[in-house]
């Protein structure tokens, strides 16, 4: 089967947006959209095509999925064996993740025409998406660790770009430049990670490191450092990498600043595909961390994974900025990917926790980008973030309503929605394999439905509200990508996800528990209630609840302090003291001591200026004295 | 060869001149003063180059004619430093030492 | 005459040229740009002459000439280039040319400006083509004093004392480094034979293991000064601030670059068991050099003080790389130097740019620059992109070789020095973004920049020339990083024997 | 003895006829037409130079105590030249100042004579042509020095001179009847074979050597230096610094090397301290000088001290660098000092800050001095730095890694004060700068020829081949055999 034509999913984007870039101020505005759109819905069409021709048409190697590359090419050589290649992997997770990809960038490309409708730097925010998309498609299809590094760092600066797309709010400058380098410091152990791989396992390429007979996996007890492989040193340091970009505590604290970019842009980036590059990268290596030292590094994964998805959740309970609320559940959900695939094993059925995760990051992304850009709609049409200037907006824009609506039950795995069987599986995964994490999920599972509807009730229900001017439906533009996101975020259910992405890259039938269903629907729906009863209608149980918890309260609602700690430590330490001190010493001592020779020098000749006294008799003494002392140097010391 | 006088004895002459002139040369604050010290200088070199001719090279006269040289130029010397003195007391009507000490430094 | 001397005699007529006709900015400009027009085709004459040579010629050298200068001395007029200076001339050339676009409107004595301009590019050009040691440290001191007047006549601030110090500095180094090659010279009749300066003839010497110990130290001072090795780097952020825009693009551009290019060309060619002996110490002073530079650039608020200190970090990971002693490590040590160049260029002359909008270069009273002057705001981003070693960039290029390079020692000395090392690609991150984020991003504080000149064509030329290789590297580095790591391969020779041992 | 044996000394003969030439002249000329003589003289000097560059065979006279050959005879046309560009640059100030108080040929007469004494100095085969040759070098000298008799500085430089120099000579004196008593002669051949290691030789050699060192006014020989250059007339100044100078260093090489070898295991001792402290104090001095008569002064102090990394060699290398740097630095040193004395001859200026803008108003001047102060600091291309770099070497191929380095150090230290007034010309400006003036032709011919020099004698290697021709044997090669034994 020949995948060539792949290079466009590439090309295409890229193209857009060196046009659009260049000519940012001689393309209209309207042209520019249109261009864009039209580039992704072809990139999108060739992304299914893919798929459709990968999943079904391309003949299995005894039973399994194989590996494809739709072109390979020598990038760059450090030595003889270790090089860098540029290429196009196609795999399961990686054909998975083009569609996500592709579907959810056309979805925001259309969505983003209605809602930067009338921007002055419209042009420039097509052109920025269309790099994102280009980095995002780079790095879903890199063959080896260096060219998925070099896309990560791509995505990253995109991402910076789109955050800090206001660049004239200071607040958007800071959080931009917070999400860079939060994630670059992440990216430095994904780098080490990278090169300590390379040196270690020989290679960059996953076909050679994933290969369960492989040398990298074979002996990775080859040498070690304070009691650990060095091949799990550089596992645990590039997860390091993945969960900076996927906002993993205690890595995640830029994912709720990053909301001050457009909400297109948070739906894009910073729900649906940037943020699960980490879980993206984990699974790519998975059958590393799996074999490597019994899948040691996997442990850590599955607890930073429960861990995260819990403190997000219950960080969200307290969140009054619609968007901050929607960025820590995705912080949650997120969790819940990673745990899922700490908890899985390799064979067969075994994996159930691998393919749970990527079936939960498909319908998490489609439920995800449809509540931010639900949330989107609302805010164009209200022009504010928080919720307690929404209420009652149901009546003004039912589509919105529908759709968000839609969102909110998926998300809370109500039953039959896409959520709910994604969910449903990494609890199973969960049960079988590590039953703490399991009450974890579960606990967290309820607390989600709970925010998500205390979101919802307090957008759509409760109190009245008198809105200077009338919010108004969101146009055609917006209503169709939430209509069809809805539409995905109940259909991508009842994909069989089992026979396309399994760890082992080979089938198996799921069986459907009813009782593990049940127990996490009655959680879903316990949550839910909760919210009815509290949001509903205006009551004054929330206050209690919060007074009640008073302290832990407190604590949560600043996200347990986090930043503040970071901001210590930046720009007191490192900032303040560190670099200052250095700056210091650089003038004054180093530069000083060189500054120094040279005034010694010219102060000690004026000290001897005294010889030359001008006295011929002094000079005569000089003279005959320099000649005599000379003579008993010679005769006598030498 | 002088009777019952050896080379030594001479040349402690010459040198006890050579540091009486080296003395008169470094103290005086006359100019014409340091002059004659100068010739003093001159003058223990000069003895030097004839007592050593006299004792230990008699074959040849390399050192007396030499001596002879020497106070030829020694008078050239002096009647220089007298006219370039006079020109001083002209401009000072002084010839202390101690007017030659603008520059320095 | 053959096509390496002609790189040197080209600058020197048209000095010659200036002196007699450049009368006036116009003429003496234009008399400027159409030699270092010529300078530049030579320069791309002569890697594609290159290319085509190599391809049937494997000899060390391409291109050598041979001329007996000094016969008692057997100093001859010895040239020849390998890919690695074939790389740096075309550096040199085209930085030079977008100098001059850079200095389009340089407003005193301009023809005497242009003299020493070109003067300087004649000695670095001689420089990188000679492999006779005199004949290399004569152009060496030929490029460096004419930074004096430069930095001294049309600098600001306080122009006459860094003047003063940058060339005391240098030249106190290349004093040093006299000694070091006399040392090299009165060896290199070790194994009988004649005394000679010619680096190949001095290779096939065994020099005795004490006297490379000896040698080794002051050589590589002697070239690390102007590398800015850490104690040794303090003429560096002062002179740069002071000096003019041009002149800044060529020094950190190019002549910082001799550092390196002499170290890997001399030091470590001729004294491998020196190096061997000396490399752990010297690995501390870089890696120093690394972090500290960059540290100290976070504090700063002058642009060109940011970019002096990210010049000693950058140039440190140079030395870094030289020391680790392997080949991907000194690939991308050039590779750096290359990057480097161009990278440091671009941002000089963007900085030369604004100050010469705004009047200041005090990030602080700078802001939303991105509004007032979009093109040369968003290029400060991309060279700022750049510098931080982004992928698609050079700078990540380069660095990818060092650090690659660098995580082939396994001992845990190396360990801790490369993770230091790669650690400053953080800080660098910080360093960079702040200043975007201060000066270019944010609301307009001060009136008075509400409304800055838009950005000329000459401006645009000089920024096309830099910026384009900067992406072109990072884009398609293969053919690049080949060419340098064949050229690498026989002066690594001596380094990998002594190794293997 | 016939007519052809005084063919060998043609250079003195000529110069002696020029000499008795314009004594005849100024007794014949009135007084409005003594300027016209300044042209005469400078013609007929002209002519005597190129009569030198004819060849000349080995020779000697006066039962050895005379003798000329090679590198003596390149040595004495090299003088000429430094002479001739010295009578350039010179007119102008006869023309205008001299002629005040009538004295045009007296300059001449005594520069030339004193030019004589050089020849009869490095010429000379034993210690009395050696001594009559520098009195007779010194003394018109010094009367010229005290030239200008209403000058009171002159004076007082005439006066220290005088005293110091005779005090100088009396105590080589003494030191040349040491040698002459262990030696049992003095001619030089006799003594390089008869002369053995004994405190007495020892003792002798250090006061010559003390004598000798003060006229090329190295440390601790060198306070007069800086006084003496000061007061004399800029003329004078630059004749001492380079031609007196240039002639000593010659004569103490020749000296050392053919006639004192059997002590060289010492007097490298003395030359190692007395170099070391000679760049020093000429450097530390140099560097707070405003007076660019002084200032000048502490850098030919300096560069003397270079000179003694050559000498230091003690082998033909070390001779072919000297004379090569002694021919570098004439050039260099003349070029300083014409720009200077032309400044002070419209202007009377001579401190540094008035040299403030000068490449402002007179471009061509200032990069004269740039280009003469460059070759002093040895920067290359410009000839100064061939100069040194061949002086490192020949002391680095001795051995002697720590004096190299010792004078890179000071060569960096050098290299500030040089740019001092590179910086007060190009990179300063004042209020009253210097105003725009012309040079006559003669001190631009003068100033010409300095610049040609330095610019083409490093780059042109041929003459250093040349060089290094002359300088083969002068060594007595069964002297260092017979030494051996």
């Amino acid at each position: 089967m020949d995948f060539s034509y792949t290079i466009f999913i590439l090309l295409i984007p890229i193209t857009t947006f060196l046009l659009l870039g260049f000519f940012y101020n001689r393309i209209k505005p309207a042209v520019s959209g249109w261009i864009g759109v039209t580039a992704l819905t072809i990139v999108a069409g060739l992304s299914y095509y893919t798929a459709i021709k990968y999943f079904f048409y391309t003949p299995k190697l005894e039973g399994k999925y194989q590996t494809l590359y739709g072109i390979k090419m020598n990038w760059m050589n450090f030595t003889d064996k270790l090089h860098i290649d540029m290429g196009i992997l196609l795999d399961p997770i990686s054909i998975m993740m083009l569609v996500v990809v592709s579907t959810i960038s056309l979805m925001v490309h259309i969505y983003s025409r209605g809602y930067m409708d009338g921007d002055r730097g419209y042009t420039k925010f097509f052109a920025f998406l269309s790099l994102f998309t280009f980095a995002m498609m780079g790095l879903v299809v890199a063959t080896n660790l260096f060219q998925i590094y070099i896309f990560w760092e791509l995505v990253g600066v995109s991402s910076f770009l789109l955050i800090g797309y206001y660049y004239e709010k200071p607040s958007a400058v800071a959080a931009a430049k917070k999400a860079f380098i939060v994630t670059r410091f992440a990216d430095l152990g994904f780098l080490i990670g990278i090169l300590l791989m390379g040196y270690y396992g020989g290679s960059y390429d996953f076909g050679i490191l994933n290969n369960p007979e492989g040398a990298a996996i074979m002996n990775w007890a080859s040498s070690s450092f304070m009691g650990l492989s060095v091949i799990t040193w550089a596992l645990l340091l590039m997860f390091m990498g993945g969960a900076g970009k996927s906002a993993m505590f205690p890595l995640h604290i830029w994912l709720p600043d990053a909301m001050e970019g457009p909400t297109p842009v948070s739906a894009l980036i910073h729900a649906a595909t940037m943020v699960v590059a980490g879980v993206y990268l984990v699974a790519r290596m998975f059958p590393m961390f799996y074999f490597v030292e019994d899948g040691y590094a996997l442990h850590v994964v599955a607890w930073v994974g429960a861990i995260s998805s819990l403190i997000a959740a219950i960080i969200a309970l307290t969140q009054y900025d619609i968007k901050r609320v929607l960025a820590f559940s995705t912080m949650s959900q997120i969790g819940y990917m990673m745990l899922a695939l700490g908890v899985s094993k390799f064979d067969g059925h075994e994996g159930l926790g691998y393919m749970a995760s990527m079936w939960h990051l498909f319908t998490h992304a489609m439920f995800k980008a449809l509540l931010f850009l639900g949330a989107g709609s609302i805010i164009h049409a209200i022009h504010s973030n928080f919720m307690q200037d929404m209420g009652g907006l149901r009546k003004y824009m039912p589509i919105t309503h529908i759709t968000f609506l839609i969102g909110a039950l998926s998300i809370s795995g109500f039953p039959l929605t896409a959520g709910f069987f994604s969910k449903d599986e990494i609890l199973a995964a969960a049960f079988e394999h590590n039953k703490p994490i399991y009450f974890i999920t579960l606990f967290v599972a309820g607390l989600t439905a709970f925010y998500m509807f205390r979101l919802y009730f307090s957008i759509f229900w409760g109190k009245k509200k008198e809105y200077e001017h009338t919010p108004h439906e969101s146009p055609w533009s917006m209503k169709f990508p939430l209509m069809f996101l809805a539409f995905m975020s109940v259909a991508a259910g009842y994909i069989s996800f089992s026979e396309m992405v399994t760890a082992d890259r080979a089938i198996f039938h799921i069986h459907f528990d009813f009782v593990g269903a049940a127990i996490a629907v009655s959680v879903g729906l316990s949550g839910i209630a909760l919210a009815w009863f509290f949001y509903k209608k205006p009551t004054d149980y929330p206050e209690k609840i919060s007074t009640a918890f008073g302290r832990f309260y407190t604590w949560t609602f600043h996200k347990f302090y986090i930043d503040e700690l970071y901001l210590f430590i930046t720009r007191t330490i490192i900032f303040k003291y560190i670099s200052g001190s250095f700056a210091w010493f650089d003038q004054n001592v180093v530069d000083g001591s060189m500054r120094g020779i040279g005034n010694k020098t010219v102060s000690f000749s004026k000290l001897i200026k005294g010889l030359q006294s001008g006295k011929l008799q002094d000079y005569a003494v000089a003279f005959a004295g320099g000649a005599f002392i000379l003579v008993l140097i010679v005769l006598y010391v030498l | 060869m002088i009777e019952n006088i050896s080379i030594y004895e001479l040349l402690t002459v010459s040198t006890i001149l050579f540091f009486i002139g080296l003395y008169g040369f470094l103290t005086r604050k006359n100019l014409i003063a340091m002059m004659m010290a100068i010739e003093l200088l001159l003058n223990a070199a000069v003895i030097n180059f004839v007592v050593i001719n006299k004792y230990l090279f008699p074959d040849m006269l390399q050192g007396v004619y030499f001596s002879i040289f020497i106070i030829a130029v020694a008078a050239a010397e002096t009647a220089l430093a007298i006219s370039i003195i006079i020109n001083l007391y002209r401009l000072k009507t002084s010839v202390a030492i101690t007017e030659t000490e603008t520059m320095k430094y | 005459m053959d096509i390496l001397t002609l790189l040197v005699v080209v600058p020197f007529l048209t000095v010659l040229v200036l002196i007699f006709f450049g009368k006036g900015l116009v003429k003496s400009r234009t008399i400027t740009l159409v030699g270092s027009l010529v300078q530049f085709g030579l320069a791309l004459n002569l890697l594609f002459a290159y290319l085509k040579e190599r391809a049937i010629n494997d000899s060390i050298m391409l291109f050598s000439r041979d001329i007996m200068w000094f016969k008692s001395f057997n100093i001859h007029y010895a040239i020849g280039v390998d890919g690695v200076s074939v790389a740096l001339i075309l550096l040199t050339a085209i930085i030079v040319l977008a100098g001059v676009f850079i200095s389009w409107k340089i407003d005193q004595l301009p023809k005497e400006f242009f003299i020493f301009l070109v003067i300087l590019a004649a000695g670095v050009y001689g420089f990188f083509i000679s492999v006779d040691l005199f004949t290399m440290f004569v152009f060496y001191e030929i490029a460096v004093i004419p930074m004096y007047l430069l930095i001294g006549i049309w600098g600001s601030g306080p122009r006459e004392n860094s003047a003063m110090k940058l060339t005391l500095m240098l030249m106190g180094a290349s004093a040093v480094l006299l000694v070091g090659i006399l040392g090299l010279y009165f060896n290199s009749n070790a194994d009988g034979g004649a005394l000679t300066f010619n680096i190949f003839e001095i290779a096939k010497v065994h020099i005795s293991e004490d006297t490379q110990r000896l040698f080794f130290p002051i050589v590589f001072i002697g070239f690390a000064v102007i590398g800015a090795l850490f104690p040794f780097h303090t003429w560096s952020p002062s002179g740069h601030a002071s000096a003019p825009t041009a002149v800044s693009m060529l020094h950190a551009g190019v002549l910082m670059k001799l550092g390196g290019y002499g170290i890997f060309r001399v030091a470590m060619f001729l004294l491998p068991a020196g190096a061997l002996y000396w490399t752990n110490f010297f690995i501390v002073l870089a890696v120093i050099g690394i972090v500290y530079g960059a540290l100290a650039a976070i504090k700063q608020t002058d642009l060109k003080y940011i970019n002096a200190y990210s010049s000693v970090s950058h140039l440190g990971m140079v030395l870094f790389a030289l020391l680790m002693l392997n080949k991907t490590a000194w690939n991308g040590a050039i590779l750096q130097s290359l990057s480097h160049g161009f990278m440091t260029a671009l941002f000089f002359a963007l900085i030369g740019m604004i100050y010469g909008r705004t009047h200041t270069r005090d990030a602080t009273k700078m802001g939303g620059l991105l509004k007032i002057i979009p093109f040369i705001s968003m290029i400060y981003v991309v060279a700022g992109l750049a510098s931080l070693g982004l992928p698609g960039m050079s700078g990540f290029v380069a660095e990818m070789n060092i650090f690659a390079g660098a995580f082939q020692h396994t001992d845990t000395f190396h360990r801790v020095a490369s993770i230091l090392t790669v650690s400053a690609i953080v800080i660098t991150a910080v360093y960079i973004l702040r200043v975007v984020g201060m000066m270019l991003m944010g609301p307009i504080r001060f009136d008075e920049f509400k409304n800055l000149p838009k950005v000329t064509w000459y401006e645009r030329v000089g920024i096309y020339l830099l910026l384009i290789p900067v992406v072109g590297i990072g884009i398609a580095p293969m053919w690049l990083s080949n060419m340098i790591m064949d050229s690498i391969e026989p002066f690594f020779k001596g380094v990998e024997v002594l190794i293997n041992k | 003895m016939n007519i052809s044996n005084f063919l060998v000394m043609r250079h003195e003969i000529i110069l002696l006829v020029l000499i008795l030439f314009m004594l005849v002249l100024e007794v014949f000329t009135t007084t409005k037409n003594k300027k016209k003589l300044i042209n005469v003289a400078i013609g007929l000097f002209l002519i005597h130079t190129i009569i030198g560059f004819f060849p000349q065979e080995t020779a000697s006279l006066f039962g050895g105590s005379f003798k000329t050959y090679g590198l003596v005879h390149f040595f004495k046309n090299v003088l000429n030249f430094g002479v001739l560009i010295i009578l350039l640059q010179s007119a102008d100030w006869l023309r205008d100042k001299v002629a005040a108080y009538n004295k045009i040929p007296e300059f001449f007469i005594l520069l030339f004579s004193s030019l004589l004494g050089m020849y009869f100095m490095i010429s000379s085969g034993d210690f009395l042509m050696f001594y009559i040759g520098l009195e007779l070098s010194t003394l018109p000298l010094i009367a010229l020095i005290a030239y200008n008799s209403h000058d009171q500085r002159a004076t007082e430089a005439g006066i220290k001179m005088i005293l110091s120099a005779a005090l100088a000579s009396a105590i080589s004196l003494f030191g040349i009847s040491m040698l002459y008593a262990t030696g049992g002669s003095l001619y030089f051949e006799s003594i390089a074979t008869s002369l053995h290691e004994s405190n007495l030789a020892i003792f002798g050699m250090v006061l010559f050597f003390a004598g000798i060192g003060f006229k090329i006014s190295l440390a601790p020989f060198h306070f007069w230096t800086a006084d003496v250059y000061e007061g004399a007339p800029t003329q004078i100044t630059s004749y001492l610094s380079v031609i007196s100078k240039g002639a000593a260093v010659f004569i103490l090489m020749i000296i050392l090397f053919t006639v004192l070898p059997v002590l060289n295991e010492t007097w490298k001792i003395v030359v190692y301290i007395v170099a070391i402290a000679t760049m020093f104090t000429g450097n530390l001095f140099a560097l707070r000088q405003q007076n660019m008569k002084r200032f000048l002064a502490y850098s030919s102090i300096a560069q003397a001290g270079f000179m003694l990394m050559g000498i230091i060699n003690a082998d033909e290398l070390g001779i072919s660098t000297v004379v090569f740097f002694v021919l570098i630095y004439i050039f260099s040193n003349l070029g300083a000092f014409g720009v200077v004395q032309a400044i002070i001859n419209q202007t009377g200026k001579e401190n540094m800050e008035d040299y403030k803008g000068l490449y402002r108003t007179n471009p061509m001047l200032s990069l004269v001095l740039l280009l003469a102060l460059f070759s002093l600091a040895g920067i290359p291309p410009i000839a100064g730095f061939f100069g040194k770099f061949f002086l490192y070497t020949a002391a680095a191929q001795k051995g002697y890694f720590i004096l190299v380095f010792i004078a890179v150090v000071n060569v960096t230290i050098s290299l500030y004060y040089y740019l001092l007034p590179v910086r007060a010309m190009f990179l300063e400006t004042s209020e009253n700068p210097i105003p725009y003036f012309k040079s006559k032709n003669m001190m631009r011919a003068g100033l010409l020829l300095t610049v040609v020099g330095v610019l083409i004698l490093g780059l042109y290697s041929p003459l250093y081949g040349y060089i290094v021709e002359l300088s083969k044997n002068i060594i007595n090669p069964d002297l260092l055999t017979y030494l051996a034994k």
